[in-house]
């Protein structure tokens, strides 16, 4: 069994990928360490288990799909 | 009660049409509110050629329904619609569309402005502008 | 930024999609909020049989007008539309289309329910309900 | 010149004539007075001059159109 993580937007493009698969992780935290190449968490980052919104405290088990995005900004588009 | 993400242009006059004629009953409905967003000129002043909208398949669509779910919940609806479009847009391209069907106005009124408020703060969603050489981000939604 | 008043069936959307392309400006208008009344089932228990709307020929026009310029001017908008049904209509018909449009969709919502309510409270229509023997006025507009 | 009374919806059927042509009048209530048949004027009314909305004690000019109409009902149907 594994871990799926996913980034999204900016912050795929800054780390570099948009999916990596861990082998274990107790925390959405502890996800984001192993799989960020080092890079710290903005503060303002989103994270999803199994697309719902979670906090970045919440325990990951076996099989989920963590993922991590900035801000969302969908909607109309207006400058 | 779909929420539909597309990939190409849609026009939300025929889409709202055809999904009235094909899923609300004859006289049931007195009131139909709806919204479209829809994507503005570039060229205000600097150098935005084009725009792209980046999102979570799967979580995406999860979240519209859970929006439409929601607003069936908090008022009395006939039904809703929620349509997004992803990926390259260009100047004049719907981006989204609301609609809510129901009895009375003062619910569809109300349950359109959840739809897209909600939309907007919850829906991975995240919009990228290209630029003449490279691309940058959209970091925060416009108010309103 | 027209108020017309229609004697026959319209199709509130292809109004709304033909009027957006021979009056807006392409890429000009991020947002657009519209709402349609439509005629609901008379079959609620009772013996009403058709419905009639009169109005004051004139006047009507004029305060649709009024209440688009009012809008106008209280919200920064690009354009408005009211049409509105009158004569014998039918379950199902369309009654009423108020469309705004505007940059952001603050406005574009407030606005158009602004038209609603104001049309509601100020435009001289008449409800009359046809019975099995006779007719009958309705007195009072339903909330919300 | 005249004054032109209109009277619209159940106030034209009760009154049995839906305009009336007076030769004068000073107010709107002196014009209802006149084109009413002897009908009071029921506490609703709604009173136009010239299309606009007035106070039953506004004054009328010659060539005026006055209108008497009950609460408006306009918008969508809902039973």
């Amino acid at each position: 069994m594994s871990i799926t993580v996913k980034f999204f937007a900016r912050l795929r493009e800054q780390i570099g990928q948009g999916d990596v698969t861990l082998s274990s992780a107790d925390t959405v935290q502890s996800a984001w360490e192993q799989a960020s190449n080092g890079m710290a968490m903005p503060d303002n980052t989103l994270c999803a288990v199994n697309m719902e919104y979670v906090d970045k405290n919440a325990t990951v088990v076996d099989g989920d799909e963590v993922a991590f995005f900035p801000p969302v900004t969908g909607g109309s588009y207006a400058r | 009660m779909p929420a539909d993400i597309r990939t190409a242009p849609f026009d939300p006059w025929q889409e709202t049409q055809q999904y009235q004629q094909a899923h609300l009953e004859a006289g049931k409905y007195g009131a139909t509110a709806s919204f479209v967003g829809t994507m503005r000129d570039f060229n205000q002043g600097d150098d935005v050629t084009s725009m792209t909208l980046e999102h979570y398949p799967g979580m995406t669509e999860s979240y519209l329904g859970k929006i439409c779910d929601e607003a069936m919940q908090r008022w009395e609806l006939i039904d809703c619609l929620i349509i997004h479009r992803v990926g390259e847009i260009h100047p004049n391209d719907p981006i989204v569309l609301t609609v809510v069907w129901s009895a009375h106005r003062k619910e569809a009124f109300e349950a359109c402005r959840y739809l897209m408020e909600e939309l907007k703060s919850r829906a991975p969603f995240w919009k990228k502008e290209g630029l003449e050489n490279g691309h940058r981000w959209v970091d925060k939604n416009t108010p309103g």
